[in-house]
């Protein structure tokens, strides 16, 4: 329900255009380019994947309800892609912008999906049919994808991209299956990239974030030790959507892992090697990703060393103690090594509250990495002259007073771009970063 | 007869799992009437619903079921998605096979599976007979009011006012500011508090869109989104306001003192005084409690010596009505009374002090001038010991819930005392570290490695006194060993509760709070600021504990919503709501007496009972008490009903 | 079981010499455990490497030099190699046994005249030279 | 090219085939390692009490006349290295402490010495590659498992021999000389070190699970870096069988013995005698002596 937008609004008579930008089609950027919309602001949403949904689109439940992450955002992403003032450009890029509040020019580049999107009627054939077979990004790399693909079938805009890299025709010139089998010639292997100009008047930076990769922890052997996984891995092994159905297999041979060690702080907290700061959202997901498991595999044993146990959202505390008592082993203390011994993988970790050091000869290992900003942001912060730390996290104004704002008039926040944060207070970030907007509007 | 279409969710595993979807919409698609019936792996997304709208352009269906989660998840997604393919939106309906099916029967699959046959068999029924509906359309008024002056309401009402929206700010105390004003640094900058606080609040009093209400109180609220009635009280200050120009000669002249609440009890207040020096607006109040006048009109000097004679000794309160759009509820916190810490001395101990009462000790313009000094006897504190999680994270005795801001602002104020007294120990106990904001843990790391603060991990189990000292018994659970520290001064870091009224103020609005007194959110992921109640917003600490930052992020989320609602012009409503029959109605009323909503009223003129349709609810309340079975509810009629349940037995 | 905790005891000497002595902050530690978790020769000790920090900083003095802990630690740097906070704990052992080593009473580990015959022609020099550096005042 | 070389007390007298090994391996590598003269004892352990100036006088004269004499300083004791290195790391980066350590040895040394261990000359100054090609006696596929301990490792800042959590140097000189390199978890754990002479059965323990490690990864032989750690693995063992009654010995040799077998020395001459663990069966059976 909710009402029937009347007010258009373009640009006022001193020239100051109500037009706002949103880069990032995460939670964040969907929420800001949503409010945006519906205060009666044309919104232009630029994603650099092909589609909309960002992290969130890979999480299988939520905490502390424990909700469907999918049924939650999917609505969203719908209203986004149908929403009569949002444009969205996704599997773009901001190139260059110029100008102040009131009047930036863009350059965007449409990168060359090689469909043409105008054409496809994302009838999902050229999917079915591609033989390229390779690691799917979307699924951590533990499902295949094909060389012409959607994130998911539920995507928003449902078209696909032909990634280069894996396509037979881009690597040896031949195949041309999703040419021969479109039924409306979608398929355009000449396909270049495209730069367009926009004019835009406010801009909300939501790019979001990334895990620091499991290849940086020589302790926990460099990631190549296939069932040690990070949190956003174990998220997509419990998604019916992912690449097990749902089912907790581990990656190695397939196998229900009976005894799993969950690490937090790995990479947060720890000035001296990797990142100084707490990454906020690990003793929570950690705590549902332990009860998700012991749902679904009820002999199974579930150990979670940590330092000190975030939960300060509401509910939070009572889902960790609820956690708890359903028989989750949390032990106080750091995992200094983990190495590989026949088909078990070797924890050596220490229970600081008797003193004693740990060993668990676990199945799985899930290491909750430390968030850090998206590597673009950097590039992105210089492009619109905003300033980050030198974390690479995007600095507000005012720590207290004005978190969403940035050093440039009509430029703002939102999201883990700023700094990491759970989804509820990505949303209520990126809904104040809209309502910024809209002042900066209705002023003008 | 009715070409009906049925479409099946499996959410994934979540119903999938546990119902063999397969089978469902194969028996379901047995049905006569049923000539169109599917299962999808997210029926919510957007192939999903191109699913549907294929199906009724397709094959030209006159009703449509969704047998998936719950309708206060997607009842709203799926009426969109049919209308936009030509469907009157209110012949689609949802069958709940996951909360009230899959996820309650999760290891009986065949029992699970025959249930949600019959879920969807019953809404079957109820399609059959709905009606094609319109929304109803309603007017608005595009303005706003905000309830409490704290720094979460301050901040929303700005944001309204400069996205060009009138703003009706009510604040209970006489000044704006709420504990935000009380506080001498904010971690982890260790920035004043204050004057960021005090530009704000300037801000507020001069700006032309903001109606401000100090020192008044919310009494009554009517309506519902868009067009709510608001009766405020304003409370008397025996100042005229408009005159009063602060200049605070009543003050220098006024003979009484007593403990200033402002002050947390630490310093004095005159019975005629402002709430706290340099407060906004400038203006003084009276304490009617302690002011001689109001015993035997023995002083009245104040009166005597003001130049603008603004002093009212016979004020009364007045009542005020406004109409607005929507409702921003910005209440704010209390501290967990120590009264009621028996281990710790029921708040008898004088040099055993909560975290706010600290803050108005380390304030510069606060009643020792910033100088920490131990109440008792106004000494230095060389032992210093915090301790977190008082009354939080106890669900046997007090609040199962973290407070979230205690470990933060005792590491800010642990500092600020090693600062002042470089020879004096703090020691913290606490049960884990909560330092996980931007830059919070390394102001914490660099605070405890620089200031030699001592962590004890460990709960206190006693405090008392003994030999002008105040012992604490703790433990600290790294070497397993008890620790006793013979402290001169103790801070707790008592539990933040909901500020007092907030239960009978959340009834006024019918907005929902949850057991401990916290108003609840619609979603808690994606409608955190939106109350169970359309129209109503949440913004602070009255929703749950949270810091300034965060609390600034919700009070501007909050804005940006009543801005997106305040956009338009008309508002649209469901149309699912009571309606009565003329030839049976007897004019009885006692639907007018039953009605949660006053909804219902008595038509004189025809003696029969009338639906308000703005008001009504849909509940069904009125439904089950009218004797004649002249009410009835629009699409769940008394006959939908009764074939609905006769599916079941 | 019990301390009795005041500023003295917090800023204690023996706390202050371990930390001049090995160069580092004890107050910086985190009490995570991961020099105990790593630590090759845990199985053999009274308690482990954080707790010798913790019984430390809080001047647990008696306690402290009465455990084995630091006399088994053979210097392997595998705890402060992985140290989140950067802390030496290998130091901190030595600046124990350096505390006992250094008093007047010359509290040797390791008595030459003790061990069994033919041993120091056997063990090589490398040995008994860090052994005696280690064990002996 | 010839480098000057830093014996170390165990590698002159008690473990003197393992220096003379690399003296003989260098010349047929086509170099010669020239002794340091005047060389003392390096003190064996780097002291990590900050106030103890004394312990680094040693290493910092050793090194003070290492470069009166050259550029570069080799040594092939792990622990020796570490001395030397960690002396050498601290006089480049600690002025106060340059300059007091400078009035005790009377000499002006800045720490501008190039510390380099055994293997890392030949990796960086001679090849892996050309090492491979002088091979005479190829392993033949021996499963060797490479025991690097903590010395040449640790700390990674100021040691940078390798990766500290998983280095890769020792696997590929082994492959070089034709073995199998085995990867095991307890290459980079504590052998217990002087812990011989303080607490003998933690040492024995400490082999034990390294040993063990090694075996369960198929190991056929031990090798180490460091002659305290080949102490402690091989002469243990008849301990370790005292302690597990399900032990059973495996050969452990020095590095240079091996290369010494590669380059097709004679066995006579890389002193197997003195190795607890007979390995002599073991090569044999690989058709190597």
């Amino acid at each position: 329900m909710g009402g029937e937008n009347k007010i258009e609004m373009g640009t006022s008579e001193n020239g100051f255009i109500k037009r706002a930008m949103v880069i990032g089609g995460g939670i964040a950027g969907i929420t800001a380019s949503i409010d945006i919309g519906n205060a009666g602001y044309e919104v232009l949403l630029i994603e650099r994947l092909p589609s909309i949904g960002g992290h969130m689109l890979q999480l299988s439940e939520t905490f502390p309800t424990l909700d469907c992450a999918q049924c939650t955002l999917t609505p969203k992403t719908v209203e986004t892609g149908q929403h009569p003032r949002i444009r969205l450009h996704t599997y773009s890029e901001v190139v260059r912008v110029a100008g102040r509040a009131g009047n930036f020019s863009v350059q965007i580049r449409k990168k060359a999906a090689y469909v043409d999107w105008e054409k496809c009627t994302g009838c999902g054939l050229c999917q079915q049919k591609c033989p390229s077979r390779y690691p799917s990004e979307f699924d951590r790399r533990m499902g295949l994808g094909k060389a012409i693909y959607t994130l998911s079938p539920q995507a928003v805009p449902n078209k696909p991209v032909i990634n280069p890299e894996h396509c037979r025709y881009f690597l040896e010139k031949k195949c041309r299956v999703c040419e021969k089998i479109c039924p409306v010639g979608a398929i355009h292997y000449q396909q270049e990239d495209r730069l367009i100009e926009e004019k835009v008047g406010a801009i909300v930076v939501a790019t979001g974030f990334d895990l620091m990769p499991v290849e940086r922890f020589g302790e926990y052997g460099y990631g190549e030790i296939p069932d040690v996984i990070d949190g956003l891995s174990f998220e997509r092994l419990n998604s019916a959507s992912g690449p097990t159905n749902g089912e907790i297999r581990r990656p190695s041979d397939g196998r229900i892992p009976k005894e799993v060690v969950f690490i937090q702080c790995t990479g947060s907290r720890d000035p001296e090697r990797y990142m100084p700061y707490c990454s906020r959202v690990c003793c929570m997901y950690t705590a549902k990703h332990a009860r998700l498991y012991k749902h679904k595999v009820h002999d199974g044993q579930v150990y979670i060393f940590y330092m000190d146990i975030r939960s300060t959202g509401k509910g939070y505390e009572e889902f960790i103690q609820q956690t708890m008592e359903e028989g989750i082993l949390y032990l106080r203390g750091r995992v200094s090594r983990i190495f590989r011994e026949g088909e078990k993988i070797v924890v050596w970790g220490v229970d600081t509250l008797t003193g004693k050091k740990v060993e668990v000869l676990a199945d799985l290992v899930v290491l909750a990495t430390a968030i850090v900003p998206h590597q673009e942001t950097k590039t992105l912060a210089q492009i619109l002259g905003i300033h980050s730390d030198s974390y690479g996290f995007l600095t507000e104004a005012e720590r207290k007073l004005k978190p969403v704002e940035t050093n440039q008039e009509g430029i703002y926040l939102a999201g883990c771009a700023q700094g990491p944060k759970d989804i509820a207070e990505t949303v209520a970030h990126a809904n104040a970063a809209a309502s910024k907007v809209q002042a900066l509007f209705a002023t003008h | 007869m009715k070409k009906l279409g049925v479409f099946i969710c499996h959410c994934g595993v979540n119903i999938a799992g546990t119902v063999d979807v397969k089978r469902v919409a194969e028996e379901i698609g047995r049905t006569e009437d049923v000539c169109h019936s599917v299962d999808y792996i997210y029926m919510c997304s957007e192939p999903g619903q191109q699913l549907i709208r294929e199906a009724i352009q397709e094959k030209r269906l006159d009703g449509v079921v969704v047998a998936c989660c719950s309708p206060s998840m997607h009842e709203n997604t799926f009426r969109k998605a049919v209308k936009t393919a030509g469907m009157n939106p209110y012949l689609c309906e949802i069958a709940n096979i996951r909360e009230q099916c899959s996820w309650v029967h999760q290891k009986e699959k065949e029992e699970a599976t025959r249930k949600a046959l019959q879920i969807i068999q019953a809404t079957l029924e109820k399609v059959r007979r709905n009606e094609k509906l319109e929304p109803l359309a309603m007017s608005l008024h595009r303005n706003v009011l905000v309830i409490g002056g704290g720094i979460a309401g301050m901040t929303a009402s700005l944001d309204l006012a400069q996205g060009g929206y009138e703003v009706i700010l009510v604040e209970k105390s006489p000044a704006l500011g709420g504990h935000m004003a009380q506080l001498s640094k904010t971690f982890p900058e260790l920035s004043p508090a204050f004057p960021g606080l005090l530009a704000k609040a300037s801000e507020i009093e001069a700006h032309p869109k903001i109606e401000l209400f100090c020192y008044s109180e919310v009494e009554e609220v009517k309506g519902y989104i868009g067009n709510f009635e608001i009766g405020l009280r304003k409370k008397t200050t025996y100042v005229d306001w408009t005159r009063c120009n602060g200049c605070g000669l009543c003050i220098e002249v006024c003979p009484i003192e007593y403990p200033s609440p402002f002050e947390r009890g630490l310093g004095v207040r005159k019975a005629i005084d402002f709430l706290y020096p340099h407060c906004i607006p400038r203006r003084v109040f009276l304490s009617s409690t302690q002011c001689p006048y109001f015993k035997d009109r023995s002083c009245g000097r104040c009166a005597e010596v003001c130049p603008q004679r603004a002093i009212q000794f016979d004020q009364k309160e007045e009542k005020i009505e406004r109409k607005v759009g929507a409702i921003v509820v910005a209440t704010g916190f209390d501290l967990f009374p120590n009264e009621k810490l028996g281990e710790y001395g029921y708040g008898e101990i004088p040099d055993v002090i909560d975290g706010l009462t600290f803050e108005r000790m380390l304030s510069p313009d606060g009643p020792t001038r910033g100088r920490i000094q131990r109440p008792s006897d106004g000494r230095v504190p060389k032992e210093m010991v915090f301790i977190q999680c008082v009354a939080s994270r106890d669900p046997d005795r007090y609040m199962p819930y973290c407070s979230r801001i205690c470990c933060m602002y005792t590491a800010k104020q642990a500092t600020i005392y090693k600062k002042q007294v470089p020879d004096g120990q703090p020691y913290v106990f606490y049960m884990d570290i909560r330092s996980d904001g931007k830059g919070y843990e390394e102001f914490l790391q660099k605070t405890i490695e620089e200031n030699g603060i001592l962590y004890l991990r460990g709960r206190v189990s006693r405090i008392f006194q003994e030999d002008g000292k105040v012992k604490v018994w703790g433990v600290d659970t790294l070497t397993g060993k008890r620790v006793e520290i013979g402290a001169d001064l103790v801070v707790l870091a008592t539990a933040i509760i909901p500020s007092e009224g907030v239960k009978e103020l959340a009834s006024k609005l019918r907005a929902t709070v949850d057991k401990h007194g916290f108003l609840t959110e619609a979603h808690i992921k994606l409608y955190p600021v939106e109350s169970s109640t359309r129209g109503i917003y949440l913004a602070g600490c009255g929703q749950g504990p949270k810091d300034i930052t965060d609390t600034v992020s919700q009070a501007s989320a909050t804005a940006s919503k009543i801005q997106a609602l305040l956009s338009t012009d008309k508002l649209f409503q469901d149309p699912l709501i009571a309606y009565v029959d003329e030839t049976i109605c007897s004019g009885c009323g006692i639907c007018v007496e039953i009605c949660p909503y006053e909804a219902r009223e008595m038509d004189l003129r025809r003696g029969i009972s009338v639906v308000h349709s703005a008001l009504c609810q849909g509940c069904g309340a009125c439904i089950a008490a009218c004797p004649n079975f002249a009410c009835e509810l629009r699409n769940s009629s008394s006959i939908q009903t009764l074939r609905m349940v006769d599916t079941f037995i | 079981m019990k301390i009795e905790l005041s500023r003295e005891k917090v800023h204690n000497d023996f706390a202050k010499k371990v930390e001049w002595i090995s160069g580092q902050n004890l107050f910086a530690c985190y009490q995570c455990g991961n020099c105990t978790a790593g630590c090759p020769v845990a199985f053999a000790m009274d308690i482990g490497p954080h707790e010798v920090i913790r019984y430390t900083l809080l001047g647990l003095e008696e306690e402290t030099l009465s455990v084995n802990t630091y006399w088994l630690c053979a210097s392997c740097l595998q705890c402060s190699s992985r140290c989140p906070k950067g802390i030496d704990i290998a130091r901190v052992m030595d600046a124990l046994r350096m505390i006992i080593l250094r008093k007047k009473e010359r509290k040797d580990y390791i008595q030459i005249s003790e061990f069994p015959e033919g041993f120091l022609e056997k063990v090589p020099q490398i040995a008994f030279i860090s052994g005696f550096r280690k064990f002996l005042s | 090219m010839n480098y000057l070389y830093f014996p170390g007390c165990t590698l002159y007298t008690k473990a003197k085939n393992f220096d003379q090994t690399a003296r003989n391996c260098s010349l047929l590598l086509g170099f010669e390692l020239v002794e340091l003269p005047n060389w003392t004892c390096c003190g064996a352990t780097f002291p990590l009490a900050t106030d103890n100036l004394m312990a680094l006088l040693p290493p910092a004269r050793i090194l003070a006349r290492a470069k009166e004499q050259g550029e570069v300083l080799t040594t092939l004791c792990a622990i020796c290295f570490n001395v030397i290195k960690r002396t050498n790391h601290l006089i480049q980066k600690d002025g106060e402490k340059r300059e007091k350590i400078n009035q005790f040895i009377e000499m002006n040394y800045q720490g501008d010495l190039k510390v380099l261990h055994y293997l890392e000359i030949l990796k960086q100054e001679i090849g892996f590659s050309t090492i491979q090609e002088r091979v005479k006696k190829p392993l033949n596929e021996l499963q060797a498992a490479p025991y690097y301990g903590c010395m040449l490792l640790r700390p990674f800042e100021e040691m940078g021999f390798d990766d500290k959590e998983r280095p890769t140097l020792f696997e590929e000189f082994l492959t070089a000389l034709g073995a199998r390199s085995i990867d095991f978890p307890y290459k980079i754990e504590c052998c217990g070190s002087f812990q011989s002479v303080g607490t003998p059965e933690v040492a024995t323990e400490c082999a034990y699970r390294i040993l063990t490690s090694a075996m369960r990864q198929g190991a056929e032989v031990i090798v180490s870096t460091c002659p305290l750690c080949t102490f402690n693995l091989d002469q243990k063992q008849s301990d370790i069988l005292k302690a597990h009654l399900d032990f059973k010995t495996i050969p452990v040799l020095y590095f240079t013995q091996l290369l010494g077998v590669a380059m097709g020395l004679e066995p006579q001459t890389l002193g197997f005698e003195q190795n607890a663990v007979d390995p002599i069966p073991l090569l044999k059976r690989k058709g190597l002596v």
